[in-house]
Protein backbone atom coordinates (compact mmCIF):
# COMPACT_ATOMS: atom_id res chain seq x y z
CA UNK A 1 0.00 0.00 0.00
CA UNK A 2 1.25 3.42 -0.81
CA UNK A 3 0.64 6.01 1.72
CA UNK A 4 1.99 10.09 1.13
CA UNK A 5 3.50 10.83 5.14
CA UNK A 6 3.57 14.71 6.11
CA UNK A 7 5.40 15.92 8.98
CA UNK A 8 5.19 19.68 10.54
CA UNK A 9 7.12 21.39 12.77
CA UNK A 10 9.69 20.55 14.60
CA UNK A 11 9.09 16.85 13.87
CA UNK A 12 9.32 18.12 9.77
CA UNK A 13 12.87 19.93 10.81
CA UNK A 14 14.66 16.52 12.18
CA UNK A 15 13.53 14.56 9.27
CA UNK A 16 14.40 17.15 7.17
CA UNK A 17 11.82 16.88 5.01
CA UNK A 18 8.00 17.77 4.65
CA UNK A 19 6.57 14.62 3.22
CA UNK A 20 7.59 11.23 1.96
CA UNK A 21 5.38 8.91 -0.14
CA UNK A 22 6.51 5.36 1.08
CA UNK A 23 5.68 1.94 0.41
CA UNK A 24 4.22 -0.10 3.32
CA UNK A 25 2.34 -2.89 4.51
CA UNK A 26 2.05 -1.99 8.15
CA UNK A 27 -1.36 -2.70 9.62
CA UNK A 28 -1.57 0.05 12.73
CA UNK A 29 -0.02 3.50 12.19
CA UNK A 30 2.49 1.99 15.48
CA UNK A 31 3.82 -0.57 12.83
CA UNK A 32 4.20 2.32 10.51
CA UNK A 33 6.12 4.61 12.80
CA UNK A 34 8.51 1.52 13.66
CA UNK A 35 8.99 1.34 9.70
CA UNK A 36 9.53 4.63 9.41
CA UNK A 37 12.28 5.14 12.77
CA UNK A 38 14.61 2.19 10.74
CA UNK A 39 14.72 5.02 7.57
CA UNK A 40 17.43 7.26 9.39
CA UNK A 41 18.95 8.85 12.31
CA UNK A 42 16.74 11.74 11.86
CA UNK A 43 13.47 9.67 11.64
CA UNK A 44 14.71 7.73 14.51
CA UNK A 45 15.13 10.69 16.49
CA UNK A 46 12.17 12.06 15.50
CA UNK A 47 10.25 9.27 16.85
CA UNK A 48 12.02 8.32 19.41
CA UNK A 49 8.90 9.61 21.98
CA UNK A 50 6.02 9.14 20.66
CA UNK A 51 3.94 10.76 23.63
CA UNK A 52 5.11 14.10 22.39
CA UNK A 53 3.42 13.43 18.75
CA UNK A 54 0.08 13.34 17.42
CA UNK A 55 -1.12 11.88 14.38
CA UNK A 56 -3.75 12.20 11.62
CA UNK A 57 -5.03 9.85 9.24
CA UNK A 58 -6.82 11.62 6.19
CA UNK A 59 -6.50 14.94 8.04
CA UNK A 60 -8.58 13.11 11.01
CA UNK A 61 -6.79 13.41 14.19
CA UNK A 62 -6.40 9.41 15.45
CA UNK A 63 -4.14 7.52 18.01
CA UNK A 64 -0.96 5.47 17.08
CA UNK A 65 -3.15 2.20 18.12
CA UNK A 66 -5.41 2.98 15.52
CA UNK A 67 -5.48 0.76 12.00
CA UNK A 68 -4.07 2.39 9.14
CA UNK A 69 -6.60 0.84 7.14
CA UNK A 70 -7.66 2.37 3.91
CA UNK A 71 -5.92 6.06 4.82
CA UNK A 72 -3.76 7.81 1.99
CA UNK A 73 -2.57 10.15 4.07
CA UNK A 74 -0.79 9.87 7.55
CA UNK A 75 0.67 13.14 9.14
CA UNK A 76 2.94 12.65 12.08
CA UNK A 77 3.19 16.53 14.31
CA UNK A 78 3.27 18.07 17.87
CA UNK A 79 1.06 19.10 20.21
CA UNK A 80 -0.95 21.82 18.47
CA UNK A 81 -0.30 25.47 19.62
CA UNK A 82 -3.03 27.20 17.72
CA UNK A 83 -5.21 29.71 18.88
CA UNK B 1 -20.92 30.31 9.58
CA UNK B 2 -17.60 31.24 7.91
CA UNK B 3 -14.14 29.66 8.64
CA UNK B 4 -11.18 31.72 6.86
CA UNK B 5 -7.40 30.62 7.17
CA UNK B 6 -5.30 32.89 5.92
CA UNK B 7 -1.37 34.55 5.84
CA UNK B 8 -2.83 38.15 4.91
CA UNK B 9 -3.51 40.38 8.02
CA UNK B 10 -7.45 41.55 9.39
CA UNK B 11 -8.86 44.04 10.49
CA UNK B 12 -10.35 42.68 13.81
CA UNK B 13 -12.48 45.76 14.57
CA UNK B 14 -13.95 45.57 10.56
CA UNK B 15 -14.44 41.68 10.53
CA UNK B 16 -16.62 43.10 14.17
CA UNK B 17 -18.52 45.49 12.15
CA UNK B 18 -19.32 42.72 9.34
CA UNK B 19 -20.30 39.93 11.30
CA UNK B 20 -22.82 42.03 13.12
CA UNK B 21 -24.27 44.17 10.72
CA UNK B 22 -24.99 40.57 9.27
CA UNK B 23 -27.60 39.72 12.41
CA UNK B 24 -31.16 39.28 12.71
CA UNK B 25 -32.50 38.03 16.04
CA UNK B 26 -28.94 38.19 18.05
CA UNK B 27 -28.81 40.11 21.39
CA UNK B 28 -25.22 38.69 22.56
CA UNK B 29 -21.98 38.90 20.21
CA UNK B 30 -18.85 38.30 21.69
CA UNK B 31 -15.57 38.11 20.06
CA UNK B 32 -11.59 36.96 21.04
CA UNK B 33 -8.57 38.51 19.28
CA UNK B 34 -5.36 37.20 20.18
CA UNK B 35 -2.61 39.16 19.68
CA UNK B 36 1.21 38.14 19.51
CA UNK B 37 2.91 39.39 22.41
CA UNK B 38 6.21 40.38 22.19
CA UNK B 39 7.68 39.04 25.48
CA UNK B 40 8.98 42.17 26.74
CA UNK B 41 10.48 42.85 23.81
CA UNK B 42 12.52 39.75 23.24
CA UNK B 43 10.50 38.57 20.31
CA UNK B 44 11.25 39.52 16.86
CA UNK B 45 8.47 37.57 14.61
CA UNK B 46 5.79 34.77 14.91
CA UNK B 47 5.86 31.99 12.58
CA UNK B 48 2.98 29.72 12.38
CA UNK B 49 2.80 26.42 10.16
CA UNK B 50 -0.48 24.61 9.63
CA UNK B 51 -1.79 21.71 8.23
CA UNK B 52 -3.44 23.07 5.01
CA UNK B 53 -6.79 21.39 4.15
CA UNK B 54 -6.87 19.75 7.46
CA UNK B 55 -7.14 23.27 9.30
CA UNK B 56 -10.27 24.14 7.78
CA UNK B 57 -12.17 20.77 8.24
CA UNK B 58 -10.76 20.63 12.28
CA UNK B 59 -12.13 24.25 12.52
CA UNK B 60 -15.14 23.58 10.31
CA UNK B 61 -16.08 20.80 12.46
CA UNK B 62 -15.49 23.33 15.91
CA UNK B 63 -17.78 25.55 14.31
CA UNK B 64 -20.42 22.99 13.69
CA UNK B 65 -20.25 21.35 17.21
CA UNK B 66 -20.20 25.18 18.71
CA UNK B 67 -23.70 26.30 17.13
CA UNK B 68 -25.28 23.08 17.56
CA UNK B 69 -24.35 23.06 21.61
CA UNK B 70 -24.89 26.78 22.10
CA UNK B 71 -27.46 27.43 20.12
CA UNK B 72 -25.33 30.04 18.03
CA UNK B 73 -27.14 32.72 14.93
CA UNK B 74 -23.58 32.68 13.57
CA UNK B 75 -19.93 32.10 14.30
CA UNK B 76 -16.62 33.41 12.62
CA UNK B 77 -12.97 32.29 13.44
CA UNK B 78 -9.89 33.98 11.30
CA UNK B 79 -6.99 32.10 11.80
CA UNK B 80 -3.31 33.41 10.41
CA UNK B 81 -0.42 31.20 9.37
CA UNK B 82 2.74 32.45 7.88
CA UNK B 83 5.04 35.50 9.41
CA UNK B 84 3.87 37.70 11.99
CA UNK B 85 4.99 40.70 14.01
CA UNK B 86 4.35 41.66 17.97
CA UNK B 87 1.20 43.02 18.36
CA UNK B 88 -0.01 41.80 14.75
CA UNK B 89 -3.84 39.95 15.41
CA UNK B 90 -2.91 35.93 15.02
CA UNK B 91 -6.75 34.67 15.22
CA UNK B 92 -10.18 35.90 15.67
CA UNK B 93 -13.62 34.61 16.80
CA UNK B 94 -17.01 35.85 16.97
CA UNK B 95 -20.11 34.28 18.26
CA UNK B 96 -23.54 35.61 18.38
CA UNK B 97 -26.54 33.95 20.46
CA UNK B 98 -29.61 35.35 21.96
CA UNK B 99 -28.26 35.72 25.06
CA UNK B 100 -24.71 35.96 26.88
CA UNK B 101 -24.36 32.86 28.70
CA UNK B 102 -24.51 31.21 25.48
CA UNK B 103 -21.98 33.24 23.34
CA UNK B 104 -19.65 33.93 26.09
CA UNK B 105 -19.45 29.73 26.26
CA UNK B 106 -19.59 29.34 22.69
CA UNK B 107 -16.47 31.63 21.97
CA UNK B 108 -14.28 29.99 25.10
CA UNK B 109 -15.19 26.65 23.48
CA UNK B 110 -14.03 27.39 20.52
CA UNK B 111 -10.48 29.01 21.70
CA UNK B 112 -10.25 25.75 23.81
CA UNK B 113 -10.27 23.38 20.77
CA UNK B 114 -8.71 25.61 18.21
CA UNK B 115 -5.65 25.64 20.91
CA UNK B 116 -5.07 21.77 21.21
CA UNK B 117 -7.22 20.50 18.29
CA UNK B 118 -6.53 22.64 15.10
CA UNK B 119 -3.25 21.65 13.29
CA UNK B 120 -1.01 25.32 13.84
CA UNK B 121 2.18 24.99 15.25
CA UNK B 122 3.99 28.47 16.73
CA UNK B 123 7.68 29.06 16.26
CA UNK B 124 8.79 32.36 18.50
CA UNK B 125 11.71 34.22 16.14
CA UNK B 126 14.12 36.30 18.93
CA UNK B 127 17.33 37.44 19.50
CA UNK B 128 18.31 34.36 20.40
CA UNK B 129 17.14 32.16 17.63
CA UNK B 130 13.91 30.12 16.68
CA UNK B 131 11.92 28.11 19.28
CA UNK B 132 8.40 26.14 18.31
CA UNK B 133 6.31 27.23 21.34
CA UNK B 134 5.63 24.08 24.00
CA UNK B 135 2.07 23.53 24.27
CA UNK B 136 0.55 23.81 27.42
CA UNK B 137 -1.17 21.27 30.12
CA UNK B 138 -3.21 23.85 31.14
CA UNK B 139 -4.74 23.85 27.40
CA UNK B 140 -5.28 20.60 27.14
CA UNK B 141 -7.13 20.49 30.67
CA UNK B 142 -9.44 23.31 29.64
CA UNK B 143 -10.53 21.01 26.90
CA UNK B 144 -12.10 18.73 30.08
CA UNK B 145 -14.46 21.32 30.97
CA UNK B 146 -16.84 20.49 27.42
CA UNK C 1 -9.64 52.66 31.56
CA UNK C 2 -12.32 53.89 29.74
CA UNK C 3 -16.13 54.16 31.02
CA UNK C 4 -18.84 55.97 28.98
CA UNK C 5 -22.58 56.71 29.05
CA UNK C 6 -23.83 58.29 26.10
CA UNK C 7 -27.22 58.49 24.51
CA UNK C 8 -25.48 58.61 21.04
CA UNK C 9 -25.06 55.06 19.29
CA UNK C 10 -21.38 53.89 18.90
CA UNK C 11 -19.75 52.09 16.29
CA UNK C 12 -18.74 48.58 18.22
CA UNK C 13 -16.07 47.42 15.35
CA UNK C 14 -14.00 50.71 15.51
CA UNK C 15 -14.16 50.96 19.42
CA UNK C 16 -12.80 47.21 19.05
CA UNK C 17 -10.29 48.57 16.50
CA UNK C 18 -9.15 51.80 18.58
CA UNK C 19 -9.10 49.73 21.56
CA UNK C 20 -6.88 47.27 20.67
CA UNK C 21 -4.37 49.78 18.93
CA UNK C 22 -3.91 51.51 22.08
CA UNK C 23 -2.27 48.01 23.60
CA UNK C 24 1.39 47.31 24.31
CA UNK C 25 1.84 43.90 26.06
CA UNK C 26 -1.91 42.08 25.73
CA UNK C 27 -2.24 38.65 24.20
CA UNK C 28 -6.15 38.26 24.55
CA UNK C 29 -8.54 40.81 23.66
CA UNK C 30 -12.29 39.63 24.12
CA UNK C 31 -15.32 41.52 23.42
CA UNK C 32 -18.90 41.77 23.95
CA UNK C 33 -21.94 43.81 22.41
CA UNK C 34 -25.45 43.57 23.71
CA UNK C 35 -27.96 43.98 20.90
CA UNK C 36 -31.68 45.14 21.10
CA UNK C 37 -33.54 41.83 20.05
CA UNK C 38 -36.96 42.75 17.98
CA UNK C 39 -38.43 39.73 20.52
CA UNK C 40 -39.99 38.07 17.22
CA UNK C 41 -41.09 41.60 15.46
CA UNK C 42 -42.81 42.66 18.42
CA UNK C 43 -40.64 45.17 19.84
CA UNK C 44 -40.41 48.85 18.16
CA UNK C 45 -38.40 49.91 20.49
CA UNK C 46 -36.43 49.88 23.98
CA UNK C 47 -35.95 52.98 26.58
CA UNK C 48 -32.97 52.37 28.85
CA UNK C 49 -33.66 54.90 32.07
CA UNK C 50 -30.38 55.26 34.30
CA UNK C 51 -28.89 57.59 37.05
CA UNK C 52 -27.19 60.20 36.45
CA UNK C 53 -24.07 60.29 38.25
CA UNK C 54 -24.30 56.57 40.35
CA UNK C 55 -24.15 55.11 36.43
CA UNK C 56 -20.65 56.17 36.27
CA UNK C 57 -19.69 55.53 39.12
CA UNK C 58 -20.84 52.41 39.93
CA UNK C 59 -19.44 51.30 36.00
CA UNK C 60 -15.83 52.63 37.62
CA UNK C 61 -16.06 51.28 40.56
CA UNK C 62 -16.36 47.60 38.51
CA UNK C 63 -14.06 47.83 36.17
CA UNK C 64 -11.54 48.65 38.78
CA UNK C 65 -12.02 45.64 40.52
CA UNK C 66 -12.29 43.70 37.56
CA UNK C 67 -8.63 45.07 36.51
CA UNK C 68 -7.13 44.06 39.87
CA UNK C 69 -8.74 40.97 40.18
CA UNK C 70 -7.85 39.73 36.31
CA UNK C 71 -4.67 41.49 35.98
CA UNK C 72 -5.99 43.85 32.52
CA UNK C 73 -4.02 45.93 30.41
CA UNK C 74 -7.28 47.53 29.45
CA UNK C 75 -10.78 47.71 29.80
CA UNK C 76 -13.67 49.99 28.34
CA UNK C 77 -17.39 50.06 29.03
CA UNK C 78 -19.82 51.86 26.83
CA UNK C 79 -23.11 51.57 27.60
CA UNK C 80 -26.54 53.47 26.34
CA UNK C 81 -29.23 55.22 27.52
CA UNK C 82 -33.01 56.91 25.90
CA UNK C 83 -34.59 54.92 23.09
CA UNK C 84 -32.77 52.26 20.78
CA UNK C 85 -34.16 50.97 17.89
CA UNK C 86 -34.20 46.78 17.08
CA UNK C 87 -30.69 45.62 16.60
CA UNK C 88 -28.87 48.53 17.87
CA UNK C 89 -25.97 48.00 20.30
CA UNK C 90 -27.06 49.20 23.70
CA UNK C 91 -24.01 48.29 25.50
CA UNK C 92 -20.40 46.67 24.49
CA UNK C 93 -16.98 45.57 27.21
CA UNK C 94 -13.81 45.32 26.01
CA UNK C 95 -11.07 43.48 27.99
CA UNK C 96 -7.29 43.40 26.88
CA UNK C 97 -5.33 40.57 29.69
CA UNK C 98 -2.07 38.58 28.60
CA UNK C 99 -4.01 35.29 28.56
CA UNK C 100 -7.53 34.24 27.35
CA UNK C 101 -8.99 33.20 30.82
CA UNK C 102 -8.33 36.61 32.30
CA UNK C 103 -9.50 38.29 29.43
CA UNK C 104 -12.96 36.10 28.92
CA UNK C 105 -13.67 36.15 32.72
CA UNK C 106 -12.98 39.78 33.13
CA UNK C 107 -15.62 40.52 30.32
CA UNK C 108 -18.03 38.02 31.89
CA UNK C 109 -17.51 39.44 35.37
CA UNK C 110 -18.24 42.87 34.01
CA UNK C 111 -21.23 41.82 32.19
CA UNK C 112 -23.03 40.13 35.31
CA UNK C 113 -22.52 43.49 37.68
CA UNK C 114 -23.07 45.53 34.86
CA UNK C 115 -26.92 43.42 34.71
CA UNK C 116 -27.32 43.92 37.99
CA UNK C 117 -25.67 46.53 39.78
CA UNK C 118 -25.22 49.37 37.40
CA UNK C 119 -28.64 51.60 37.45
CA UNK C 120 -30.01 51.04 34.64
CA UNK C 121 -33.80 50.18 33.67
CA UNK C 122 -34.89 49.01 30.69
CA UNK C 123 -38.61 49.39 29.49
CA UNK C 124 -39.80 47.61 25.81
CA UNK C 125 -41.99 49.49 23.88
CA UNK C 126 -44.06 47.15 21.38
CA UNK C 127 -47.73 46.87 19.64
CA UNK C 128 -49.38 46.25 23.33
CA UNK C 129 -47.84 49.15 25.00
CA UNK C 130 -44.84 49.39 27.34
CA UNK C 131 -43.67 47.42 29.75
CA UNK C 132 -40.59 47.14 32.32
CA UNK C 133 -38.29 44.70 32.06
CA UNK C 134 -37.74 42.65 34.76
CA UNK C 135 -34.86 41.92 36.41
CA UNK C 136 -33.77 37.47 36.35
CA UNK C 137 -33.21 35.23 39.33
CA UNK C 138 -30.85 34.28 36.55
CA UNK C 139 -28.88 37.18 36.56
CA UNK C 140 -28.43 37.62 40.24
CA UNK C 141 -27.74 34.41 40.62
CA UNK C 142 -24.64 34.94 38.13
CA UNK C 143 -23.31 37.38 40.71
CA UNK C 144 -22.37 34.23 43.14
CA UNK C 145 -19.36 33.09 40.98
CA UNK C 146 -17.65 35.94 41.41
CA UNK D 1 -32.80 66.76 58.16
CA UNK D 2 -33.42 67.41 54.59
CA UNK D 3 -32.87 64.80 51.91
CA UNK D 4 -33.54 64.82 48.27
CA UNK D 5 -35.50 61.60 46.96
CA UNK D 6 -34.92 60.13 43.78
CA UNK D 7 -37.26 57.51 42.23
CA UNK D 8 -36.35 55.59 39.06
CA UNK D 9 -38.60 53.37 36.59
CA UNK D 10 -41.90 52.09 37.51
CA UNK D 11 -41.39 53.58 40.84
CA UNK D 12 -41.25 57.11 39.23
CA UNK D 13 -44.03 56.36 37.46
CA UNK D 14 -46.43 55.40 40.25
CA UNK D 15 -45.24 57.77 42.42
CA UNK D 16 -45.73 60.50 39.57
CA UNK D 17 -42.65 62.62 39.90
CA UNK D 18 -38.89 62.00 39.41
CA UNK D 19 -37.53 63.54 42.80
CA UNK D 20 -39.16 65.47 45.96
CA UNK D 21 -37.05 67.23 48.54
CA UNK D 22 -38.36 66.09 52.23
CA UNK D 23 -37.79 67.28 55.56
CA UNK D 24 -36.93 64.11 57.87
CA UNK D 25 -36.19 62.48 61.47
CA UNK D 26 -35.92 59.21 59.80
CA UNK D 27 -33.20 57.40 61.65
CA UNK D 28 -32.80 54.75 59.19
CA UNK D 29 -34.02 54.31 55.71
CA UNK D 30 -36.77 52.08 56.74
CA UNK D 31 -38.05 54.41 58.86
CA UNK D 32 -38.10 57.47 55.44
CA UNK D 33 -39.80 55.00 53.78
CA UNK D 34 -42.93 54.78 56.33
CA UNK D 35 -42.51 58.28 56.10
CA UNK D 36 -42.95 58.72 52.49
CA UNK D 37 -45.49 55.82 51.87
CA UNK D 38 -47.49 57.62 54.09
CA UNK D 39 -47.56 60.95 51.73
CA UNK D 40 -49.61 59.59 49.10
CA UNK D 41 -51.42 56.69 47.80
CA UNK D 42 -49.21 56.48 44.54
CA UNK D 43 -46.65 56.35 47.23
CA UNK D 44 -48.01 54.17 49.73
CA UNK D 45 -48.86 51.76 46.54
CA UNK D 46 -44.82 52.18 44.93
CA UNK D 47 -43.47 51.16 48.64
CA UNK D 48 -46.07 48.59 49.23
CA UNK D 49 -43.56 45.80 48.06
CA UNK D 50 -39.75 46.45 49.61
CA UNK D 51 -38.66 43.34 48.58
CA UNK D 52 -39.01 44.73 44.91
CA UNK D 53 -36.71 47.81 45.65
CA UNK D 54 -33.60 48.70 45.98
CA UNK D 55 -32.03 51.60 47.19
CA UNK D 56 -28.78 54.00 47.16
CA UNK D 57 -27.23 56.49 49.63
CA UNK D 58 -25.57 59.62 48.18
CA UNK D 59 -25.08 56.73 45.06
CA UNK D 60 -23.86 53.61 46.46
CA UNK D 61 -25.96 50.99 47.12
CA UNK D 62 -27.28 50.27 50.46
CA UNK D 63 -30.55 48.29 52.47
CA UNK D 64 -33.67 49.27 54.11
CA UNK D 65 -32.19 48.45 57.44
CA UNK D 66 -29.13 50.98 56.95
CA UNK D 67 -28.97 53.90 58.74
CA UNK D 68 -29.30 57.06 56.89
CA UNK D 69 -26.94 59.09 58.63
CA UNK D 70 -25.86 62.03 56.69
CA UNK D 71 -27.65 61.01 53.29
CA UNK D 72 -28.15 64.00 51.41
CA UNK D 73 -29.15 61.97 48.13
CA UNK D 74 -32.08 59.07 48.58
CA UNK D 75 -33.11 57.06 45.67
CA UNK D 76 -35.21 54.02 45.26
CA UNK D 77 -35.97 51.66 41.88
CA UNK D 78 -36.44 48.40 41.40
CA UNK D 79 -34.45 45.87 40.47
CA UNK D 80 -31.75 46.78 37.74
CA UNK D 81 -31.56 45.32 34.13
CA UNK D 82 -28.48 46.87 32.52
CA UNK D 83 -26.42 44.80 29.93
Amino acid sequence: MQVTVLYFAWLRERIGQPREVVETGAITVADLVAELAARSEGHALAFADLTSLRVALDQELSDFAAPLAAAREVAFFPPMTGG
Amino acid sequence: MAVRVQSAPFDAGAEQAQFAAGLRQAGAVVTFTGLVRDNGGTLAAMEIEHYPGMTERAIAAMVEQAQARFGLEAALVIHRHGRLLPQEAIMMVATAAPHRADAFAAAEFLMDYLKSRAPFWKKEIGAGGAVWVAAKDADEDALRRW
